[in-house]
């Protein structure tokens, strides 16, 4: 490494180091022990209805940060096919995978699926949520294509009846935060009865919003792991 | 506690995208400084004793604080979306300047705004 | 709560680890690794959500798509320094004699060819820990390290532009196992103040850019440019082998010399 | 309550683009006209000074998302308005794909949500989406430069976001809301403790990234001269503003002066001394964006109302004549094949009148002179008696402007018969009438502005004299270009940057 390379280097080990501690020590410096935490504490189950506080936070409370969240995963699903569309290549080698990888691949796909709609129908009383419940379903779809190659995949799963899945269900979304608007209400105020906690169909409208959020993450995912699969080659 | 570690983490991120050469390696020290800030984030949402903030009757006993958690998970999603257009970026780089170091990239893109004027 | 503080302790540990790796390979399946103990971390800050989010989002398909990216299925993955005639960039595209003859060979396989440019000292490594199959760029290798050689494809020489440095007659330069023996720099060259061994290629660039005529060197003993590959691959080896034996027969190599070397 | 229909129907309506190539212009040109009429029925009724709030789902401000109307929104939308007609305009004849036109709608969707949001995380997560939607923008035509700087781009910016998230986490730890408002009283209370300069410290470094200041941004001159013209027009007139916006809301919340002082001062000198001396007319652009911005934040520093008002007049006034500056480089760039400054004066007659035109305004107005947009702001900003040394930084900045910019006289000889005629004269016209008619439209849309008439001689003189000093140094140093350091500019010394940046805010804040 020449002279000035391990200079730069040594510059910014020192500048990082300086700058965790700095924060560390900020931070460290007078924390209050009972810290003046949000209201959400105590009203949020009768205010949602959801038993599982975080869901009642990001898909009631909060629901314009992660409508906007969705719309940045749209986007990059947008930049992917536009970035990587161009290079597809018509044949895709399929390597000689070996036969345990293709059984159990095979096998763990409908298990996958099974997971990511309980995630995403029981977001409102179990941990899960819309994200998690979409990104294990695509990686499930992963594994089947895998296991079956893509072509077997993408003939059941064309790629336009995805995209028109995944822009469908992003409009529902956009249009539902909107519809309490003609009825006077606030925008993206509760649209559904709240049911009691606890109960499979309670927190209003999270149900919903929750399996909105997991179509659009397993769609968006999967495209963008076919695009890659699609440019690059089997795994 | 959990929050030193995160914001050690965030620094180990940055000074490996200062100082490893390889765009994919860059990468990985972004998605790392990331999480690290993530860390941080759900670090101060936990409290002593604290119990999962799922609950019908919330009185009783001590919750972590649901709104960090419901605010990192748009944080993790998004910097999935990040790092998938960025890898996307690192291979279009790759299928033209036939490698990944940053340094050669550099020269190669300045010799080539001199060369080839504007468009 | 010992957990607690083990795991917090292990994290940066296991991404130091993950982000020192030489190859990616190693680096990206360390993240992996990473962000599975980022996400029982956060099981421990009662924050079950997160934690699922991050190891199916952050633990699998972050590595798929990392996976995928450096996937090199279907191409072969060539590594080599640049050598004027041999292997050189020009504009966005490379051209010389050793690429024509990996082209062909790739398209004989069927195989796109995929050229990395990574500094002469990196190529014998890349192509022995598997990185990249086959090592270019006007090699001249000396002794077999883990790699082979395939058969010479092209006679070299070896030439020393005078300069102080190096007294007439000082022995061989120790053939050593990179292709051009020494940084080639140019500022060197025109000060004369150190002696600078090129081969073959280099030299006849050098001589375009019509460097003052020093004294020059040529030394003695047969030596030839030759493309190396993985110990573990002996099929594309013999291969390539035997395709270069196919080019010289059908006298097209001495054809693609006149027109990249002339 | 339709505060938050702005937004949103931006993003159906980018959405909607997907439908085919005629029908997403035709949208546009929908949005625009939707966001007009939303824009004109908000400011009619925030006329008398007061707000327009709506907290989303109905409930606390401590609980949901507050959206508000407030002056900086009603000043910023007809800016967004203005440069969305003029790129829409710009770029009606070439057939983008649809790609184009929903992330135009996207981007613009966000602007408007994050001059509306007073909210720290939506902020967060809008200057992500901002962040997402420019870099694809900026790397639209996939020319490996372009890729190349935007990926530069995005890595720094994602950076500037991982600290802006932290400055988020240590601010919830200690006041447990997340809401502006709430904050500025809670922050307010809490004195100087160490963790206020922290907090302030991390955001600010955050925001800076996004904003175009001098340590934090330097991935600003390759983005901005690489992106395709459209979109570098937005880029510096309208989404870089949109770091001040951000930067105006924190220094409510934290003690910023001093800050505020020492960054835009290192920006606006570097910004100039860069532009002075660069050879290509889009770049040299790209560094007065970064000059400017160095200006504006200084005029922030400054603190009085009277400056934040020149603050927000000069930020509009920049927006119109940056926007089309890059319009009409671009067009003039394209035509020429090379937009490099000796190219574009060898071949003048090949660039149509019009574009020369818009050039000529935008010139006129970025070096202030007087009647028109540039000088009025630049006005107010002077007349809130700055302190001496913001004074003596923005004589400065001003000769170097003039100095950069008298690069393009040649370029600015009339020719008779054009050889071709120029297909975006519309674009120009929507941003040309704005400059040229700035006090008497700025009077009209805000009749609480009065500018003391005893202050107008004394001001003409200043522009004049600065424009007359930056003509004659240009001519004077025709010769001896120096050779600037470019290193500081790669993807490692950035990141570096960065966290030296990081250090010296807190110092600064500290201090």
């Amino acid at each position: 490494m020449s002279r000035g390379s391990r200079l730069f280097h040594l510059l910014v080990i020192v500048s990082t180091g300086c700058v965790v501690l700095l924060v560390l020590l900020a931070f460290h410096s007078e924390t209050p022990e009972t810290a003046p935490y949000g209201t959400y504490v105590d009203r949020s189950v009768e205010e949602t209805g959801a038993t599982n506080r975080v869901a009642g936070v990001y898909l009631n409370y909060r629901l314009y940060d992660s409508l906007l969240e969705v719309l940045v995963f749209f986007v990059a699903v947008l930049g992917v096919r536009h970035y990587l569309g161009t290079r597809e290549r018509a044949e895709i080698p399929t390597l000689a995978e070996s036969e345990v990888v293709r059984t159990s691949a095979a096998l763990l796909f409908p298990l996958a699926l099974l997971l990511g709609v309980y995630l995403a129908t029981l977001g409102q009383i179990s941990p899960g949520g819309g994200f998690g419940a979409g990104a294990v379903a695509a990686s499930g779809v992963l594994l089947a294509s895998i296991a079956l190659g893509i072509d077997a995949i993408e003939r059941r799963l064309r790629r336009t009846t995805i995209e028109r899945i995944e822009r469908g269900a992003l409009l529902v979304f956009l249009l539902l935060t909107l519809l309490p608007l003609p009825l006077g209400r606030p925008a993206m105020s509760d649209l559904l009865p709240k049911g009691s906690p606890g109960a499979v169909l309670s927190g209003g409208a999270i149900p919903l919003y929750n399996t909105l959020i997991a179509l659009k993450v397993l769609a968006g995912s999967w495209l963008i792991l076919r695009s890659f699969v699609r440019h690059r080659g089997e795994i | 506690m959990a929050f030193s570690a995160g914001i050690v983490l965030l620094g180990i991120g940055l000074v490996a995208i200062a100082i490893r050469r390889d765009l994919v390696i860059k990468l990985l020290a972004l998605g790392l400084a990331n999480a690290g800030s993530i860390l941080c984030l759900v670090a101060i949402g936990d409290r002593p004793e604290a119990r999962v903030p799922i609950c019908a009757v919330c009185r009783d006993a001590v919750y972590a604080d649901p709104l960090p958690q419901a605010l990192v998970l748009s944080a993790i999603v998004i910097n999935f979306a990040i790092l998938a257009l960025a890898l996307v970026f690192v291979m279009r780089l790759v299928e033209h300047y036939h490698s990944t170091d940053s340094r050669r990239i550099e020269g190669l893109v300045q010799r080539d705004l001199r060369e080839g004027g504007r468009s | 709560m010992i957990a607690r503080y083990a795991l917090l302790a292990l994290l940066p540990i296991v991404a130091v680890a993950a982000l020192s790796q030489r190859r990616r390979l190693a680096a990206i399946i360390g993240m992996g690794l990473f962000s599975f103990l980022l996400a029982v971390v956060y099981l421990l800050l009662h924050a079950p959500d997160v934690a699922l989010t991050e190891a199916t989002i952050g633990a699998a398909l972050i590595t798929a798509i990392y996976v995928l990216a450096i996937r090199r299925t279907g191409r072969l993955a060539v590594v080599a320094d640049e050598a004027p005639g041999l292997l050189a960039r020009e504009g966005d595209r490379i051209v010389g004699l050793e690429y024509e003859i990996l082209d062909r060979f790739a398209r004989h396989l069927g195989l796109d060819l995929s050229v990395q440019i990574v500094p002469h000292r990196d190529v014998a490594e890349s192509v022995r820990c598997g990185e990249a199959d086959i090592g270019g760029g006007g090699l001249v290798p000396s002794g077999g390290e883990g790699a082979l050689a395939t058969r010479q494809h092209l006679e070299t020489a070896l030439f020393t532009i005078g300069g102080r440095g190096t007294e007439a007659g000082a022995e061989s330069p120790t053939v050593r196992y990179d292709g051009c023996f020494a940084d080639l720099d140019p500022q060197a060259l025109y000060t004369g103040e150190t002696g600078v061994t090129l081969d073959l290629a280099r030299f006849l660039a050098v001589r375009r850019s019509e460097t003052p005529d020093e004294s020059v060197l040529r030394h003695p003993h047969r030596l030839g440019y030759a493309f190396l590959v993985s110990g573990r691959r002996r099929a594309l080896h013999s291969e390539l082998d035997a395709y270069l034996e196919g080019l010289r027969d059908s006298g097209e190599l001495d054809r693609l010399i006149r027109r990249f070397l002339a | 309550m339709i505060v938050v229909v702005l937004p949103l129907s931006h993003f159906v309506l980018g959405l909607f683009c997907y439908a085919g190539k005629r029908a997403a212009r035709a949208l546009a040109a929908v949005g625009w006209c939707l966001g007009a009429a939303l824009t004109v029925f908000l400011m009619l009724e925030t006329r008398d000074g007061s707000t327009v709030t709506v907290v989303l789902g109905g409930w606390s401000p401590g609980l949901g998302i507050e959206l508000r109307f407030d002056a900086f929104a009603a000043v910023f939308f007809p800016l967004v308005l203005l440069l969305e007609l003029a790129v829409i305009l710009y770029v009606r004849k070439d057939d983008h794909r649809p790609l184009f036109y929903a992330l135009l709608q996207f981007l613009l969707g966000a602007v408007f949500a994050l001059l509306l949001t007073q909210d720290l995380f939506n902020t967060y997560v809008i200057l992500e989406l901002l962040t997402l939607v420019s870099f694809l923008l900026v790397g639209y035509e996939r020319r490996p430069a372009q890729i190349w700087a935007s990926l530069k781009y995005l890595v720094l910016a994602s950076i500037g976001m991982s600290l802006f998230l932290i400055g988020i986490a240590v601010v919830y730890r200690h006041t447990g809301t997340l809401n502006l408002h709430l904050l500025a009283d809670a922050l307010s209370s809490s004195g100087d403790a160490r963790w206020v300069a922290l907090a302030g410290a991390l955001l600010t470094a955050g925001v800076a990234v996004k904003a175009g200041l001098f340590t934090f941004s330097l991935w600003l001159p390759a983005a901005h001269s690489e992106a395709p013209s459209a979109i570098s027009a937005l880029l510096s007139g309208l989404v870089i503003k949109m770091g001040i916006v951000v930067f105006l809301r924190l220094s409510q919340l934290f003690p910023l002066e001093l800050t505020l002082q020492v960054l835009g001062a290192a920006t606006a000198l570097l910004g100039a001394v860069y532009a002075a001396y660069a050879i290509d007319l889009k770049r040299m652009l790209a560094f007065s964006t970064l000059s400017q911005i160095g200006y504006l934040v200084l005029g922030m520093a400054i603190g009085t109302p009277a400056a934040i008002v020149g603050v927000l007049g000069y930020a509009v006034a920049h927006g119109l004549f940056k926007g089309l500056l890059f319009l009409a480089a671009g067009e003039a760039s394209a035509v020429v094949g090379s937009g490099q400054f000796r190219d574009l004066a060898a071949r003048r007659a090949e660039i149509p009148n019009a574009t020369v035109g818009a050039l000529l305004i935008g010139t006129l107005g970025i070096v202030a002179l007087p009647p028109l947009a540039g000088f009025a702001a630049k006005a107010v900003l002077l007349t809130s008696h700055p302190g001496p040394f913001i004074m003596a930084v923005f004589a400065l900045t001003s000769v170097g402007t003039t100095f950069a910019f008298s690069k393009l006289l040649p370029v600015f000889r009339f020719r008779r018969e054009p050889k071709r005629k120029s297909a975006r004269l519309a674009a120009y016209s929507v941003l040309s009438t704005p400059i040229l008619f700035f006090i008497p439209l700025a009077a009209a849309a805000f009749p609480g502005l009065r500018l003391s008439p005893s202050a107008w001689p004394l001001l003409v003189l200043e522009s004049v004299g600065a424009i007359a000093v930056g003509v004659l140094l240009h001519r004077l140093t025709e010769r001896r270009a120096p050779r600037l350091p470019g290193s500081i500019f790669f993807l490692e010394e950035s990141t570096l940057a960065i966290l030296i940046g990081l250090l010296l805010v807190y110092a600064l804040l500290r201090g």
